[in-house]
C-alpha cells in the first residue's frame, strides 16, 4: 500500500483540521496573555473558560475544578505528588497497579524516595485489577488510590466506579489517569466517585502539550508549578490557550462521534482479531476481551521478537507499537505484559495496535496479510521456534 | 534510528537458515532480554569456514549482527575468525545506535561459542579462544532506570 | 486611532506568521509521536533535535543540554527544586534577588516550607543587583544562586557575568531566568559561566506552552515531571512537537533579526521616554536608564493609579501593563518597585511599555499624546493631586 | 471584567470635583491599597444632601463606586443617605469582581466619614453613624498568596 496505515493512535493521533482551524486565531489575532486587563485579552480568558466549560461537561464536573497542564504525565505527577505533600500529616501510604503508566509509576518510586509508601496492586490474567487485593491494602494511613481507567497497552477497562466507592468508603482520594479513556469511554466523575482525574489532549485528536487536572472542590491539592496566579492560582504559567482551545474542540468531537466512533472500531477490532487468530498460529490476544477499549488490540507473537516485527510492518507503511511508545527505545519487555503473568519472550513478541475513525476495512485486511507474512518469515529466522518444532517432532 | 546497512542486512539476511550436521553449533543471549542467536559453522579439515549459517530470535539489530558476522567469518580460518570482533561487526554496518552495541557483543560470541563447539567436537585447542558463557538462561541484571 | 497598539510585549508576543506555518505540518500530516520506532516518526524526532540545535546554538550550548519544558515557569521551578533536591546532601541555601519572577520566589517560599533557607538578595534604586550583598551572602551550604537576566517589569539587565564568576569561585550552580532577556540579548551560556537557563518560547514571538531549561553536562540535577523516557529521561511527557518547532523556528529568527531590533527598539524606547518626560510633570523612569532591555520602558506617574491608567489606554485600544500581567489582578503593588525603593502609593502609579518590532513612531506619538491626556484627567480626578497642590499653595 | 455601568461610571464620572466650603468632608483608604476616596457633601438646612462631590485615587471599581455613591445620595436627607451601603452601591453598578468589593465598602465609608465631618462641624449626632476608622495611614495586612 501506498498510504501510511497509522495504527499507533495509542501512542498519540492526528490533530483534527477543525481543531486545527480552532487554534490557529489564538496565535496571531488574539495573541494576547489571558492575565492582562484590557479588552484584547479578555476575550482569550473567555476562549479558555469556554474549553474549560466543555471538558467540564464531558466530566459531570464543575468548571471550576478543571485545570489545564501541559499533559497527562504532568497532571499525574501533580496529582500524586502533590495529595502526597498536602495530605502528609494524615499518612504516607498510596495504593497504586502493577499496569499503570511509567507517568505514575515512577512518581511513585519518586514518592518511594521521599518517605511515602507505596503498594502496587496486581492484576488478572486479563488485566483487570484485583479489587479483594485492594481492599487489603488499605490502611489507616492511605491518602490516595490511584488506578488507570483504562490501560494503554492492552486496553483493559478497569473497574472505575467499584474502586470509587471503595475509596470513598474509606474516606481516602481516588484519582484516576484517564489519559487512554478520555473521548473513548463515557466518564462521570460524580457517579464513579472519581476525586483527581488526568487528561492529556493529543491522545484524542487535540494538540501535545496540553493536558488538564480534574480536581474535585475540596481536595485541598498544593501545587506543582509555583508561580503566577494562573488557574486560580493553583497551577502558574502563561495559559497555552491555542493549545486549550485545541483541547476544548477536540474533547467536543470526541464526545458527539463517541457512540459512532466505538461502534465502527469495535467492528474493525473484531474483524483484525478473528483474522488473525484464525491465519497465524501460536498467537494470544492479552488483555480482557470484553472490558477493553473499543480501539484496542494487543497480540503477542510466539517465537518472534517485536522489534524486528514492527521494523518489518513499517517497511510495509504499517505504523505500530509493542508495547507503550515511550518504552520502544527500551529493552525491557512491558511490565504490562509481565503482570498480566506472559513468560518473558512472549512478552517480547507483542504487537499493539490501536485504531482511529480513519482506518478502514481494507487497511486491517492489508494488515493482517502482512502480519501473516512478516510471522511466519520471523519464524523462519528464529532459533527459538527451531527448537520448538524439534521438539514437537521428538515427541 | 539504524543505518542503511542494517536496514539492508535486517531486511535481506544473508545466511539465514540452519546447516545440517554443521562443524560446530553455538547459541548465546537469553529470551528475557529479547535476544537469541545461534550460528552454524561448516569447517573443512583445513580449518577454512565455508559455510556458516544463523538463526536469530531479537531486534532488527540483532538479526542484522548475525548476518553481517556470518559474511565476515565465511571463508575465513578459524584463527581468522577470532577476529572478528563486535567492533568489526559494528563498522561493517556504519554503526548502531548505542542501546543496540549489546547486539554485535552477541554476535561476536555466537561465533566463538560455534568455534568452541567445533573445538571440543574434534578435541583441539584454539588460541586464544575461551569457554563462553552459558547465558541463555542466566538471569541478567534489568537496566538501571 | 482605529487599529490596536500592542505595548504589552513582556507579557506575550504575537506568534510570528512564520513560526506558525513552521509548525502547522506537525498537527496533521507529521502528527507521530518522536520515541515510535517507524519511520513516520522519526521525521519528528528530527525536527524535534533541529529546534534544540538552533536553541543550543543560539545560547553556546551543546544540543544534549536543552531540555524542553512547558513553558518558562516549568523552567524556573525544575531548576530550583530538582537542585535543591539532587545537592540536599551537599547543603540548603539558596540565593536569589528580591525582584525575581513570581516563578522564582513562589518556588522558594515552597521550598522554605520544605526545610531550605533562602537568602532574597537587595537591587539598588536602580534595580541592579547589590553584588556586595550577593557575596556576602554565600554560606558553605549554598547549593545555588539564582539570578534573573533581565527583569520582567523594569527591564534591567542584571551582571550575569559577573555572577556567574562568583559561583564559579564558590563552587556553586548558577541559574538565571533568562526569559525576558532570551532573543533580545546575546546569551553565551559559557562565556557568561551560565549553568542552568530558563527560557519560554512566547516571550519571543513562538508559542505559548513552550520553554526550556539548559542544563549544563554535569549538573546532576533530578528531574521535575517523571514517567516516561522522553528528554533523555529527565523530563517525561510525549514531546510538544509543533510546539517545540515553533519555538526552534522563532529562535532563529530572533537571532537572525537581534540587532536590527534592538536598533529599532531603542530608538522608539527613547522618543516614548524623552516625550513623556518632557511632556507629564511628576513621572519618573524606573530601572536603569542604560542597563535596560532595548524594549523596556516603566514609568510612575505620581498621584494616580495604574489601573485607572491602562483601563483608560484601553479605551483608546492601547494596551500595555503596569506590572508584570500574572499580578495585574492583584492589589499588591509589584514587588520589583517597592525593591527600588518606591513608596507604595508612587509605585501604584505606573506603567510598562514593552515593544515589538512590529511598533511604529506614530504609535508611539498616539500613545505620548493618549498618556498625557489621561494623566491630566486622572490628576483632576485625583484627592492626593489635591493635597499636593494645595500644600505647593501653602508654601 | 467590569460591567457596563462600571465601565459608564469610570469613563463618565458623575459629580467629580470639590466643593468650597463644603459643610462635610470624609477622606478614605490609603495609598498602599491603592485607594483613596474622598467625598464633599453640601447639606442644606433641612438635612438634605443638594450637592455631592467626590475625589479618587484607585483603579477602575474606585472611581465607579465613588461616582455611583454620589448619584445615589444627592437629593435624600441624611437619614437616607445612611441607608446606602456597599450593597446598594454594587447592586447598581450591575455588580463588582469579587476581588474589587472593597471599593463599595470604601465607597459606604467615605460617605459616612464625611457624615461625620458634617456632623462634629455642626454639633449634631447622626442616629446610626459611629466615627469612621481614621485608615489613611493605616497599615493594611497583604493579603494572603
Ligand atoms: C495511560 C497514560 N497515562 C499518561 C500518559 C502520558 O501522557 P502525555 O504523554 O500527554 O504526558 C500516557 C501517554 O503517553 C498514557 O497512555
Ligand atoms: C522573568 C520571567 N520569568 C518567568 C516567566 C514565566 O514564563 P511562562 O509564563 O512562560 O511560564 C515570565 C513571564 O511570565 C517572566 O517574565
Amino acid at each position: 500500500m501506498e498510504k501510511k496505515i497509522y495504527l499507533d493512535n495509542a501512542a498519540t493521533t492526528k490533530t483534527r483540521p477543525e481543531v486545527v482551524e480552532a487554534m490557529l486565531p489564538y496565535f496571531t489575532e488574539k495573541f494576547g496573555n489571558p492575565s492582562s486587563i484590557y479588552e484584547f485579552a479578555s476575550q482569550n480568558k473567555k476562549a479558555v473558560d469556554e474549553a474549560r466549560g466543555i471538558i467540564a461537561k464531558a466530566l459531570g464536573a464543575e468548571i471550576s475544578e478543571i485545570y489545564f497542564t501541559g499533559g497527562g504525565t504532568e497532571s499525574d505527577n501533580w496529582a500524586l505528588k502533590a495529595t502526597a505533600d498536602a495530605y502528609a500529616s494524615k499518612g504516607n501510604h498510596i495504593i497504586t497497579s502493577k499496569i499503570e503508566h511509567h507517568a505514575i509509576l515512577h512518581t511513585c518510586e519518586y514518592l518511594e524516595k521521599h518517605g511515602y509508601e507505596v503498594t502496587y496492586v496486581d492484576v488478572n490474567e486479563n488485566g483487570i485489577i484485583k479489587l479483594d487485593q485492594l481492599k487489603k491494602a488499605i490502611r489507616p494511613t492511605t491518602i490516595l488510590i490511584s488506578i488507570m481507567f483504562a490501560n494503554n497497552e492492552i486496553g483493559t477497562i478497569q473497574p472505575i466506579k467499584e474502586i470509587g466507592q471503595i475509596a470513598k468508603e474509606h474516606n481516602i482520594l481516588f484519582h484516576t489517569d484517564a489519559v487512554q479513556a478520555f473521548g473513548q469511554l463515557p466518564i462521570d466523575v460524580n457517579e464513579m466517585g472519581i476525586d483527581l482525574l488526568s487528561a492529556s489532549a493529543h491522545k484524542l485528536h487535540g494538540p501535545k502539550g496540553i493536558g488538564c487536572l480534574y480536581i474535585r472542590k475540596g481536595a485541598k491539592l498544593r501545587s506543582l508549578i509555583h508561580g503566577g496566579a494562573q488557574e486560580r492560582q493553583r497551577r502558574a504559567g502563561t495559559e497555552n490557550v491555542p493549545g486549550i482551545v485545541g483541547f476544548g474542540k477536540a474533547v467536543e468531537i470526541a464526545l458527539e462521534t463517541m457512540e459512532e466512533r466505538k461502534e465502527k472500531q469495535i467492528q474493525l477490532r473484531e474483524r483484525l482479531i478473528k483474522r488473525v487468530m484464525a491465519e497465524v498460529p501460536y498467537t494470544r490476544v492479552n488483555g480482557d476481551r470484553m472490558k477493553r477499549l473499543p480501539n484496542n488490540v494487543n497480540f503477542s507473537f510466539q517465537f518472534i521478537e517485536g522489534e524486528s516485527l514492527l521494523i518489518m510492518l513499517d517497511m510495509n507503511n504499517i505504523c505500530a507499537s509493542s508495547g507503550s511508545a515511550c518504552t520502544s527505545g527500551s529493552l525491557d519487555p512491558s511490565h504490562v505484559l509481565l503482570a498480566i503473568g506472559l513468560p518473558h519472550e512472549i512478552a517480547h513478541g507483542s504487537l499493539r495496535i490501536t485504531l482511529s475513525d480513519e482506518n478502514t476495512e481494507e487497511e486491517i485486511d492489508y494488515t493482517v496479510d502482512k502480519i501473516k507474512e512478516i510471522v511466519n518469515k520471523l519464524r523462519q529466522m528464529s532459533p527459538l521456534y527451531e527448537d520448538y518444532l524439534r521438539g514437537s517432532r521428538q515427541k | 534510528m539504524y543505518t542503511e546497512k542494517v536496514m539492508d542486512h535486517f531486511s535481506n539476511p544473508r545466511n539465514m537458515g540452519e546447516i545440517e550436521n554443521a562443524s560446530g553449533v553455538g547459541t548465546v543471549g537469553n529470551a528475557k532480554c529479547g535476544d537469541i542467536m545461534r550460528m552454524y559453522l561448516d569447517i573443512d579439515e583445513n580449518g577454512v569456514i565455508k559455510d556458516c549459517k544463523f538463526k536469530t530470535f531479537g531486534c532488527g539489530a540483532a538479526v542484522a549482527t548475525s548476518s553481517m558476522a556470518t559474511e565476515l567469518v565465511k571463508g575465513k580460518t578459524v584463527q581468522e575468525a577470532l577476529q572478528v570482533t563486535n567492533k568489526t561487526v559494528m563498522e561493517a554496518l556504519d554503526g548502531l545506535p548505542p542501546v543496540k552495541v549489546h547486539c554485535s557483543l552477541l554476535a561476536e560470541e555466537a561465533i566463538h561459542a560455534a568455534l568452541w563447539d567445533y573445538a571440543e567436537k574434534n578435541n583441539i585447542k584454539i588460541e586464544g579462544l575461551s569457554k563462553p558463557k552459558e547465558d541463555i538462561h542466566e538471569e541478567e541484571k534489568e537496566p538501571e532506570y
